[in-house]
Formats: C-alpha cells, structure tokens, sequence
C-alpha cells in the first residue's frame, strides 16, 4: 500500500496503519511526527491524556516535567497514574505508562518542574509545547521561555466544569502575555484544590492538547492559533471565539520585546503573579 | 436593547450562578446607541449580586477576564467603545488556570 | 467540609474530594453516580477513554463488552491497552486498566461481544449505555436494545479525522432509527480498518462519551439528547446541531414499535445492514 | 443566492475533498426562491465530480447522510422544501461508525 522511500521499519508501519491510511495526515504526516519532539508541562488532569495519546500516536520524542508526586486524590482524573504509583513521582509514573503503550518512544522525564531557571535550556529542545500546568506563575514561564524561543505552545486549562484550549505564539497569534498583560488579582483566582473538577473535563482538553501538538508536529491541519474554545461541559456547550492577533507592545512577544533567552532567568513570575509556583496542598476534607 | 450576556470561568458566581442572561437594556439618557462601557454600567447597577471588584476595575473588566462579542475578542472592535447591536451576544469570561 | 446523611467512606472522600468540591455536582452528585452502573460496548479507540475516565470518576459498575484481542495497529488510538497485552482479550486487558486506576470499582466484563441474542438480556442491567462499537449492525442492536429496554445511549463514532457525538433515546429526543431508519448502503460505508483514523480523534470523542454518560448516570446538567456534536480535528472547527424529536411512526421507539425486548433476538441485523458484526480484519500493509 | 455548503463524514471526496464551498446559485427558471430539492438539483449538475449514487437517491440524499440547515436538522425545517435564505449553510454529514 505505502510507497517506498519513507524511513519506517514493518513494526512501526502495522503500529500506526490505521494514521497512514487518514490522507490528509499519511506517511509523510507520519514520518514528521516520528521526527519531533513534544515538551508536556504538568503530569496531571490535563498532561495525563496529553502524554498518553502523543506516546501512542508515534511523535518521536517527548518531555515530561513535573515536580510533584501522585496522591489518591489525583487519580480521579490523572488517568495516566494508577494506585500502584501513590508516593511515586509523576514523571516516572508517567514514563512508564507511556512506554507500556508505545516502547519505541523516546521519553525524557524532568522531575524538578520547569522554573525561570531552567524552562529556556529545556524548552530549546522541543519542536512544540504543551501547557499542562495548574497555576498562574509557570503559565506565564512557559509562555515567555516558548516566546524567547520560538516555539507554539499548546495551553489548556480545566476547572470546575469548564474548560479553555488555545494555541499561543504561532502564526503572528497572540501569546499569553498578549491576552493577559496584568495577571488575574490573587483574590479572584480558583484553584482545582479549592475549587475541584470533574475529571473528566481536563480529559476532554487534554485530549483536544494532543491534537493540537499532533498537528504542530506533523505540519498537518490548522491549529487554534488565533482562536480559543471554550466548553461548558455543564451543559455539553462550546465556544470558538476568534482572539485579536499579536500586540506589538507585548513584554514577551512584541516589537520590542523585554523578556528575552538571555534574562529570563532573573524575571521574578512569584512576585510578578504573586504567588508560588506549586499548587497548594489541598486543605484536609472533613466529613 | 436585547442582548444575551453569557458568565464563565467562576464569573457567574457573581450574578447567582446563572450562566446566561437575557436581558433588555436601555441606552443612556438622550442616546440611541449602547456601548460596551455603558453595559458594563448597567451590569454593575442591575445585574451583579456582589463584590463588583470581581468584576471591574476602572471603569473595565479586571485582569483575567476576557469579553467577547458575538465570539469575537472585544479588542478585535474597540473594546469598551464597541457599539452593540440588538440580539448581540456578549460573553465575560474569566481565565482559567487549573489542570 | 461535607455535611454528614452521606454514604462515603474517607477513603471515597480523599479520592473524588476534587468533585465533590464542584459545586454543580458535589456530594450529591457523587453518590449518585458510585449507585450507578454504565455499560460501553466496544473497546476500541472510542471505549478506552470511556473506561479509564468512568472507572476513575467514580461510576459504580461498568460493564465493558468486546469481543476483540488486542494487536500492535490498536495501540496508537486504544490507550487503555498496553503492549504486554498484545494477543489477549480487550475487555481483560481493559478490566485490569481500570482496576489499576481504581480498584473500588466494581467491574464485569462481556468477552464474548454484544449481539441480538444477548442485548436486552446485558442492556437491561445497566443505567446508561455507550457505543463505543466499530460497525453498523452493532449500532442497530444496542440502539434497539436501549429503547426496548428504556436506557439512554451515549453514542460516538470517529472515523479519519471527523467525530461524531449524540445521546440517543432521552428525554423525547430521536433513537438512532430515527435519524437512520434506512442503513447507509454498503457500498458508501467507510471503516477504521479501510480509511483509517487519527488516533487522537476517537479519544475526544471518547472523553466527551464519559462525559455525558457521567452526567445521565448522576442526573447532572444538560446532555446532548437531540443534539449533535461534529468535529473535524483536521481544521478543530465544531458544529452543535439541533437534531429532530423522536418520530411517533420509528419500528424501534414509536408509538407502535415493532423491535420489542420480547422479539429484539429474532430481527435479522445483519441482513437488515448487508454486513457482519465484526469489524473485517484489516488488508495486510505492503510497503 | 449566497450559500455556504459544507461537506463531511467521506462525502467531501465526492467534491474533490473540499469541504466547505462558498457558492452562487441561481434560482430556477421563472422563480425566485430556492429550496434544498432544487440545491441538490444545482449540486448534482454543478460541483458533483463522481459517483452521485454516494450522495443522492431518488430525488433526495441517500441514506446515512445527515442535511443541517443553519446547523438544524432539515426535518425540523421542511427537508427538500425548505427554502433557503441568502447566506444560508447547509451541511451535508455521512453518519460515521468507526471506532
Ligand atoms: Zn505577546
Ligand atoms: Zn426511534
């Protein structure tokens, strides 16, 4: 069926048969995403239908950052973990589903997180970004080490019953910074510890993440640059909501930007969003 | 003016947790058209339940929260100087950042 | 934090605190659905998601129907399996799955596949039904089992790079013969084995199956009865779609039905769609 | 008339895999207004490049396919005698079953 000339082995053609046959992706869509690399920020609701689906879909390399270990109220929704894995670290959790679903993955974990310090040296190394995180201060790190990099990020959020999914930095869209100049005001913030979500709504963004990142890789399709979706898994109601493009006077992303690779190290995202860069430990329930 | 206006993203908690609301808005005295600003007013005086810095800062929207016109971002049609129309849609929308 | 007259251990707390702290669907909302029970038939690309997010969010019983073993082209789209599962069953390597995720389910598997002799039979013990299933005939039993039986049918199909998403037989909303009281004529169907599919693809729609299926079993929110969900992930453009009401003349949910739990066994479904139950086994790959 | 036809579920192949056609089409002969059973008379004639036994049968779509007018199912509206209206969408779905 499939033409000579590409560079799958028979093993990976069987595995992915049923993508080569899609023509609008097909080998050569394949073989593109057999070839990048894919960064997954955040091993949680969000990253944990990310990181399997980009594993089983056959991107080349992927990344995985989490500083956190899995905890029995995470699996409600981090489908990615299992019991087995409670006091473990999410990254090795996550590692070893992946590879369970797809051993010829290249898989690269980074337990310590992404920080100011370290998020350009990491993020320099992948083709696409995934937002996966739950907190204010590493959104606007990823957004400006992916700006200063050149790299689109892919960013979902779920609270609630609601959930938000965009593509940031691509096609002279807008970047994070561009939508939000002026974090949200610490007092108005909702947090999954403090406010909860169904588990399954992060799966629906997560799920909508990886397609994304799939399309970005493999150069297939058009992306939601430019465009936001808003679900309202209450009563099953979507949005696509068209986004203004990128302002030429944005800190990170614009004409003159201020936040580069060299000096983003030292921009201060906990005192600028003013607050730290993990999630709180939730407050103990009681009956 | 009839409008549909939409709360999300834990905004509709400010307005007794309904989602949508469709409203009848009036124009300022002596005018015939309805800006954004003057919706923002409105809601202000008619709509929100509590704690309005919530909601506003200004004379607009806080951080985080996005308004969109018919889904369209409203920085893409003058912000608070768009001019609505009858059965336009407007959705305030606070982001999200859980996970 | 949660009033007491409730039924959960501290251990069900700790694990859904982050639902029960979502004020739409909280304590209330979960105990319902730990008292339900769901059935997914098919575990395919559509039913791994389905599986893995009930299993974690909490449902009571889940029943998982398929016939099928698992091979190396299901793993870039069937997440729920993993490689050391190659050759044995989907619903034992699915079972094993979702206990990993959480082993308070309770969890019974249907090896040996749905089909007319069985469905009212299997339907008749659960609240909610998924189609998750991979063919046409299929698609009509569970449809005519559900309504003969009064279950609401979550249903979803994903095929290249469209998904499609309904909820079936609820509320005065259409059954699946209503929409399509003539089968598509053999010659026009396409299949994931012939024209394949993005991997991805059937896992949001999926997701969005274990939403709605959640919502029916804990009677939260709006679900999509007479409407419709389209996706074409090529481009992420979505249409909701207002769907007709149920048809007062349909054989299987009219005023005078024809299809009844007394005679579903007898109706001749693959003759009705010219076609077996079992997805054909794909065309070997040539290079 | 302005209209916009969308075509999925496999039937966009019938149309050189274009999936969403903007279009002009006239009215017929001695008339003004258009319904769905003369725009499938129009599609046939005009932009079906193959094999019309996949997308219509007897005077209407064959079985299986879905016809969304405005993203409303064509039975709420009439079916082949609704009658469209300048810059209407029309959608045509094959239904899928893969999984
Ligand atoms: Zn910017
Ligand atoms: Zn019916």
């Amino acid at each position: 069926v499939f033409a000579s000339g590409h560079s799958m082995s028979a093993d990976m053609i069987r595995r992915y048969s049923r993508q080569l046959l899609v023509p609008a992706f097909g080998v050569s869509g394949q073989e593109k995403l057999s070839k990048s690399s894919v960064l997954v920020v955040g091993m949680g609701g969000l990253g944990s239908p990310v990181a399997l689906y980009l594993a089983a879909s056959g991107v080349g390399k992927l990344g995985l950052v989490d500083n956190d270990v899995v905890e029995l109220s995470n699996l409600h929704r981090q489908i990615i973990h299992t019991e087995g894995f409670i006091g473990q670290t999410k990254v090795s959790s996550a590692v070893s589903a992946c590879l369970g679903v797809n051993s010829s993955l290249k898989v690269k974990e980074y337990g310590n997180g992404l920080n100011a310090a370290n998020a350009v040296q990491i993020i320099s190394q992948y083709d696409v970004v995934v937002d996966a995180t739950d907190n204010l201060p590493t959104r606007y790190i990823i957004n400006d080490a992916c700006v200063a990099t050149g790299k689109p990020l892919v960013s979902g959020a779920a609270l609630g019953l609601e959930g938000q999914l965009t593509v940031y930095n691509h096609k002279n869209g807008p970047c994070y910074r561009c939508l939000f100049p002026t974090p949200q005001p610490v007092s108005t913030r909702q947090r999954c510890s403090d406010n909860g979500v169904l588990g399954v709504v992060p799966g629906i963004i997560g799920a909508f993440q990886a397609l994304e990142a799939i399309k970005l890789a493999s150069g297939v399709g058009e992306t939601l640059n430019s465009r936001m979706l808003l679900l309202d898994a209450l009563s099953t109601r979507i949005h696509m909501v068209r986004l203004r493009g990128r302002n030429s006077e944005c800190v990170s992303c614009g004409d003159a930007p201020q936040i580069l690779a060299s000096n983003l190290w030292e921009y201060d995202y906990e005192r600028f969003t003013q607050s730290t860069l993990s999630e709180e430990e939730p407050k103990p329930q009681n009956l | 003016m009839k409008l549909t206006l939409e709360f999300g993203g834990g905004l509709e908690l400010l307005f007794g947790s309904v989602k949508i609301h469709k409203v009848d808005v009036p124009p300022p005295e002596g005018e015939t058209k309805i800006t954004v600003k003057h919706l923002l007013f409105w809601i202000r005086n008619n709509l929100l339940k509590e704690r309005p810095e919530m909601f506003l800062k200004e004379k607009s929207v806080r951080p985080g929260v996005l308004v969109l016109i018919n889904d369209c971002d409203w920085e893409l049609c003058g912000m608070t100087e768009a001019v609505l129309e009858e059965k336009d849609s407007v959705v305030f929308i606070s982001t999200l950042h859980g996970g």
